[in-house]
């Protein structure tokens, strides 16, 4: 089980100045170009290769908490594969209605799902989303005269809404949890000033719960005239039961590589769209997508646009099978998908030896190795076939094992998930230290590869 | 397929559902929600699900309103033929359907693919570090901009840029430089290159980056890259320069012109035309390593002492290091990576060269027959060009793209008489249509 | 891609052929070539290499010549729409690119495809042993007649089929059973069905194997199968029955009407129209077990004991008993088996059993539709109807047929005066307009 | 690395006679069905498990004796695949011009590589072919007046030769070879007479050796008015060098799957398509295509046609890509690749510590495993990561490794397949008696599942 690198396969050099067909002069060109050659044969059989040596969602259960890894239907690849669809950005609207069609299809998915009033597909990933989002809640306040300062996120929110506010220039305030898990209501009201720019919430938040005092969350921060943001992340949970613009949400983004099942690709791409309520619509990027009186859709620049967070139009194969499975769940679908997700969630937390802190908990929850190391654990998990959960995160439980099945999974698939977990977690120090065994690589040290990083095969022959 | 009236991708029957309600203790899925009244939701969005059939036949409608037309576009999103290979092989569930390699010891063979990815960055940059994706060439862009603040020793807030930066790319760089306090100035272009005098004249210790691009985006060739480097070095500013994979296989390398940032499109390889769908390139030099934004692949070793592929150097990552982190992206394009990856590697380095010098010749060939017809001059800078060139027009741009698009043809009006055309091998088929059609609207 | 001016997929570079070359011990490739000079041929067949792009672009031009019509059409190639699935699976390299499963130990996920292709087809028809497929309907109909002939104790040598089998079926059946000695005789038809009078009659100790089809060429559903097996049990004729995947779903189980064999189209799941590719089904009872042909799939166990997978009973074939085989195929139709079995593990019972009583209630509703437009009468058969069924028409059909393709409408002209319709879920969202196009071509 | 049957995971029953929507009368159905009831997502796991329990060309090498298993070019797959070209075999040739265009494309094509003058597509399989083609002998003697009863076959030929000779009705005569593994001249004159209706050969044939006496043979079995058939098996050896026509064959099938690497689907679809000299033309099948003068495509029904081999027109699918694959070789393409065939067969064989008795060889060669048992070392090889050869066959060669690399192998590739025949050969009895172990299944026992026969997953549970 090991394939070598298409470096060490076979490797040619092509002298380029100095040929003399060359199309250039030598002081425009460089001087060669080394890479790996090898026919197709050769290269289908590295690739099938490096793919069987790979975890995938078709592979087995994959209950990362907080990724949402649900199955990626196969006809949206075969949507998204239309030769009618691959056209350029720039082309003009009158020659491009089908993609644009598809654009304002979507967008008015979306709005509908998360209670919004007007949502843009152009940021390319969930995080894009976030920092979009922020952007426009920073330009709403600009637009205003009144500059703010801060952005308030829970300690147990996603990394990435702490880097997005600060990419963004605003300071972070880190709003502890209550006792239960949830936001702490003293805390948030003690926080909130006239430099609270935005509160940034997930929910149900990282632990499955879901905010229960939003509606008092809501108003205290717009009593001070900050924004509400909805990561988006656990959608997943409340399709069809909540959404987000009925609870006080002024910005959301959505990540349709977790809630609306476009394949993730070994970490992207994905998409991430935002949705805002009417009174920040002028802000989104431009261009947006609108339906003329004829039925033609047409471009155009919101009043007070951002401008753009992508260089075009965002990721359009993943937007594309984004709609495909709307389409096919509709209402009975998405409402059907989120019980289930919440269903298997709660029988597999059942099923487990290991405590669950927190509750009732949704889609995902995090039970808690104890004294034990979740890592350990989880690496230990891989010798049963599955993968893990996410572990060591939230940090408010302590040896975290963050646990989100989604809807796709059986009751025999959980089964077998579950004996995983308590099989591991019932195993001797010494077998959970020294896992996996039966995986392609046993153990990584990770700190050595940290230390001494080798990031090309150039610097594999220093 | 299992009977349900629900998610068709949901396995429950009606039995299994109830014997798990049952286990959980709950009589109704209702039950496990916790979502007060005031704020729940009916669940009537008003979308009708339809089948797999149904949809695929509605979006085959759909997208057939698209008009056909042969595109000589390219500004930024460029369309090379992508062998079949690339699909077949990038499409594999293993592939496709996987997540982020968290657990490398399940995940060997997506991580030797970005690994590899990342070495092939290497060879064409000729820089040591390259991380293995950002989103598309604006984003990266923006990224080195970010990077160039955080390493810069002394004061400063200006980003230097081509004047002739494409709108949508400033944007996104003026975006993500704003929370920071940066600000983007431009810097004047001398007949489609960079005026190297004026940006002489501008650069000086307020300057943090220096963006040059190369081809640039009217398609000309860059000349005197060495001295933007050599300016950058003597300001104490980033010099970052903008390309793309068939471009870096056959212009100046970037090490060797002093840049200490690449970014720029690695999507022109691996993707079909995708409405824009892109693949950030970002390169540089070990002295940044720890401020590169997106995930780095690296070779470490497993308790057998075999080698092994991991993520590395996580810390710069906002999941470890929240507001510190070096950047917010997380999710990126590795699967994009891994198809350009698959494309380099099927042309090889013969083939990529080869690729490279049409791109040339294509270009000037044609410019020429257009200059041949009355009412163009092309290409309207005198230089060499890369895939695309700019024309001047006697009849207003707009009016011509128009009447090319009637006769089936799509290309650029970027001013009130100037025209952009684009060509590549997918294209070079249809040079004649084009000529023709050109000729007609004059 | 390696750079070679011969095969592309020959991954020697010069340097590699040279050393190759000199550890053969030769000089040139030629001299490895022990061909007499009077029958050496010098290469040249006067076709030029293209480019993989150049090739697509090529044959899309080409298949664009077909007119884009929406096909009415049946008569024994059927459509039905083949989820996404079926392709993602069925293309994976692992299982198209593999060969015949002589190495077990190695194919167990193919083997254990087939097995569970088998199992389906033994459920659908209730005979205990189906083989892993047949070249297409009309090969298993000629099969099951040389089967017949093996198997039958007494003398005799026709083979009975309806007068109304379809014309290429029935060619290929004379074709095989020609070396045999048999005789291929038609028994006549009553309103679309088998006469059932007229065949006690035919019937007789020289009678081999009786055939008969459910539903019948013309769509209509027979009526009286267990009659015929009857018949067939008394005259020691092998019963055939001829059928296909939807229709056997839901029609009268062949064991159950006693048929000894079943025969017929699986391609109905699992391929789309394919221009008459096909699978065909091949089921028997345990007695004739030894004398199936094509390959069989069966369990056995390993070393360990545990549970595993191979072709069995291969001293049937060919490879091994050479003119004593049962048959000669041995490339068979594998790939469209696993298809088909993904496509029916896809809909399961109900949505198999619902796909056919749709291919009743959609023909019946058309049939009609087409009925009440003056100068057709549809059905002409008094019979229930599975997917197709036959107009009459005052026009001369072959008129009829030029005027609904041109207006974007293929359906069958069978006789002077008589049409032949069939829909499917993959055309009933067009039935209006082919009404209106029949409606104009009255 | 166990994978349960669909029917162990989900099943479940419906009941059909009886319901109130039914459209039929209970008379006319069945009672009920039952079948696996399984997800997408399930199902998705399962072949993609499945698959991964499955040895093919694009895992390693797969050097198959008379196999010739090449690698199948990816994009031929995206050009069968296009959606203009589902079209129905009924329709009426105006209408399917293209089809009937590819159709007549690649008749000449092939007729010019075989050196024949006429070809029909419709043969589904190599056996379909040599039946065709020993149909079309039949009724050509026929149509003379002129019934023979015999077909002369070598013996190192074929199985299905001799299988297609008795199904036409023909007794088989089978031809000793001679010391050097060639055709016996002097037998073959015994042979043949009035009653001589064919003789089927394979050439280069089953072990390599190009029958330098051919056109001797061929005027040995003209002279008695006997045809000469051409086994297209071995065609890969040849491709440039050397055409059937050129040879004295009158009839001839090309293995499409072989030669001109259409993927071989686990056992098929192939397509045996047949060539016949001008003599022949009148009896092929019906209908084949052709060209009017007008440019456009044309079926017609040859004269004395034998009618249909195959209830349409064939593997379809599998002929368009034979077409892609001869388009993207062309000349140089073609030749290169029979010489690279022959080349690696004699590089390998050059590698190899067993004897190779024959020679010359060309594109496959027969090693000899001598005393000990070439299934056991086949075996053995599987635990080294490579698929064996073609073992005990041809009988001419006692334990006999037919070993057929084809031109996809690099030369890196076949020195790691030498060392694992190496390996395997010089492993102690007892390795290779156990052998493999190393693999998804253990050795099987064939013979009690030969005598116990369980054909379904109704017979497990009997």
């Amino acid at each position: 089980k090991h394939e070598p690198l298409l470096s060490e396969k076979d490797t040619s050099t092509v002298e380029i100045s100095g040929k003399d067909e060359s199309p250039l002069p030598d002081d425009l060109t460089r001087d060669y170009l080394t890479l790996p050659s090898l026919s197709e044969p050769e290269l289908a059989r590295h690739y099938t290769r490096l793919s069987q040596m790979n975890w995938s969602i078709d592979s087995g259960p994959y209950p990362l908490g907080s990724c949402t890894m649900k199955y990626n239907p196969k006809f949206t690849e075969d949507v998204a594969a239309d030769p009618n669809a691959a056209i350029h950005p720039d082309r003009s609207a009158r020659s491009a209605q089908g993609n644009l069609g598809l654009l304002h299809g979507l967008q008015e998915y979306l709005a509908t799902i998360g209670g919004m009033d007007a949502v843009t597909l152009q940021p390319p990933a969930g995080a894009a989303g976030e920092f979009t989002g922020i952007l426009i809640a920073k330009a709403y306040h600009e637009h205003h005269g009144n500059d703010r300062s801060e952005v308030i996120i829970p300690a147990s929110a996603h990394g990435t809404n702490f880097a997005t506010a600060a990419m963004a220039g605003y300071d972070v305030v880190e709003l502890p949890s209550d006792e239960g898990g949830r936001v702490d209501l003293e805390a948030l009201k003690a926080a909130v000033s006239d430099e609270t720019a935005a509160l940034m919430l997930t929910n149900p938040n990282t632990v499955g719960l879901f905010e229960r005092d939003i509606v008092e969350i809501a108003e205290t921060v717009h009593d001070v005239g900050g924004l509400l943001y909805y990561d988006g992340a656990n959608l997943n949970a409340l399709l069809g039961r909540g959404r987000p613009g009925d609870m006080g949400f002024d910005i959301m983004h959505y990540n349709v590589h977790k809630t609306f099942a476009t394949p993730h690709g070994g970490g992207g791409p994905g998409a991430g769209p935002v949705g805002v309520v009417d009174d920040l619509a002028a802000f989104l990027p431009t261009p947006r997508v609108r339906e003329t009186d004829d039925g033609d859709y047409e471009r155009f620049e919101p009043a007070q646009s951002i401008g753009k967070v992508h260089g075009f139009a965002g990721n359009w194969l993943v937007v594309v099978k984004a709609y495909a499975y709307i389409a096919r769940l509709g209402d009975a679908g998405l409402s059907d998908a989120s019980a289930k997700a919440v269903l298997n969630a709660n029988y597999l937390a059942e099923q487990l030896e290991m405590d669950v802190p927190y509750g009732p908990f949704h889609h995902e929850f995090a039970a808690t190795a104890g004294d034990r190391d979740a890592a350990d654990i989880a690496k230990r998990m891989l010798d049963f076939g599955v993968h893990p959960p996410t572990t060591k995160w939230p940090e408010m439980v302590p040896e975290a094992m963050l646990t989100e099945p989604t809807e796709i999974e059986s009751r025999r698939t959980l089964d077998t998930l579950a004996e995983a977990f308590n099989n591991a977690y019932s195993d001797t120090d010494e077998a959970i230290e020294t896992a996996p065994s039966r995986t392609t690589a046993g153990r990584i040290d990770q700190v050595d590869a940290a230390r001494n990083p080798r990031l090309s095969w150039q610097a594999l022959d220093e | 397929m299992t009977d349900t009236d629900g998610s068709p991708f949901a396995p429950h029957t009606a039995e299994e559902t109830a014997a798990m309600l049952d286990s959980v203790g709950v009589d109704t899925e209702a039950d496990l929600f916790d979502i007060p009244d005031e704020v729940a939701f009916d669940g009537n969005f008003g979308i009708e699900p339809r089948s797999e059939q149904a949809i695929r036949g509605e979006m085959q409608r759909l997208f057939a309103r698209n008009d056909d037309l042969t595109e000589f576009m390219g500004r930024g999103h460029y369309s090379h033929y992508v062998p079949s290979l690339v699909d077949h092989l990038s499409d594999r569930a293993e592939f496709l359907t996987s997540y982020t390699q968290y657990q490398p010891e399940i995940t060997q063979g997506f991580l030797q693919a970005l690994f590899e990815y990342q070495s092939m960055l290497v060879e064409l940059t000729g820089l040591p570090v390259a991380n293995c994706s950002m989103y598309d060439g604006a984003t990266a862009l923006a990224e080195a901009a970010l990077l160039a603040d955080r390493v810069r020793e002394t004061s400063g807030q200006t980003i230097l840029v081509p004047e002739l930066l494409r709108e949508g790319k400033r944007s996104v760089l003026e975006n993500y430089v704003d929370g920071a306090g940066l600000s983007v100035e431009s810097y004047p272009m001398d007949d489609g290159n960079v005026d190297r005098e004026a940006l002489v004249d501008l650069a000086g210790e307020e300057t943090v980056m220096i963006y040059a691009e190369n081809p640039t985006v009217r398609g000309t060739i860059e000349e005197g890259l060495s001295e933007i480097g050599e300016l950058a070095t003597d300001t104490e500013a980033v010099f970052c320069l903008g390309s793309d994979l068939v471009a870096l296989s056959l212009l100046e390398e970037p090490a060797s012109v002093g840049a200490d940032v690449v970014v720029g499109e690695a999507d022109v390889l691996g993707l079909p035309t995708s409405y824009g769908m892109g693949l950030g390139i970002f390169a540089t030099s070990d002295r940044f390593l720890r401020q590169v934004p997106g995930r780095l692949v690296g070779v470490g070793s497993d308790v057998d002492k075999r080698r092994a592929y991991t993520l590395t150097l996580q810390t710069r990552e906002q999941h470890i290091r929240k507001e510190r982190a070096t950047s917010n992206i997380c999710t990126n394009q590795a699967w994009v990576a891994l198809r350009a990856a698959i494309h380099i590697a099927s042309l090889g380095p013969d083939g990529l060269v080869d690729l490279a010098e049409d791109c040339v010749r294509d270009a000037a060939a044609l410019a020429e027959r257009v200059d041949d017809i009355e009412g163009y001059q092309a290409p309207i800078h005198d230089r060499h060009h890369f895939r695309e060139f700019v024309v001047h027009t006697d009849q207003p741009a707009a009016a011509i793209t128009a009447d090319v698009e009637a006769e089936g043809y799509a290309i650029h009006a970027i001013e009130d008489h100037l025209l952009q055309i684009c060509l590549t091998e997918t294209t070079s088929h249809a040079t004649d249509g084009l000529v023709d059609a050109l000729q007609e609207a004059a």
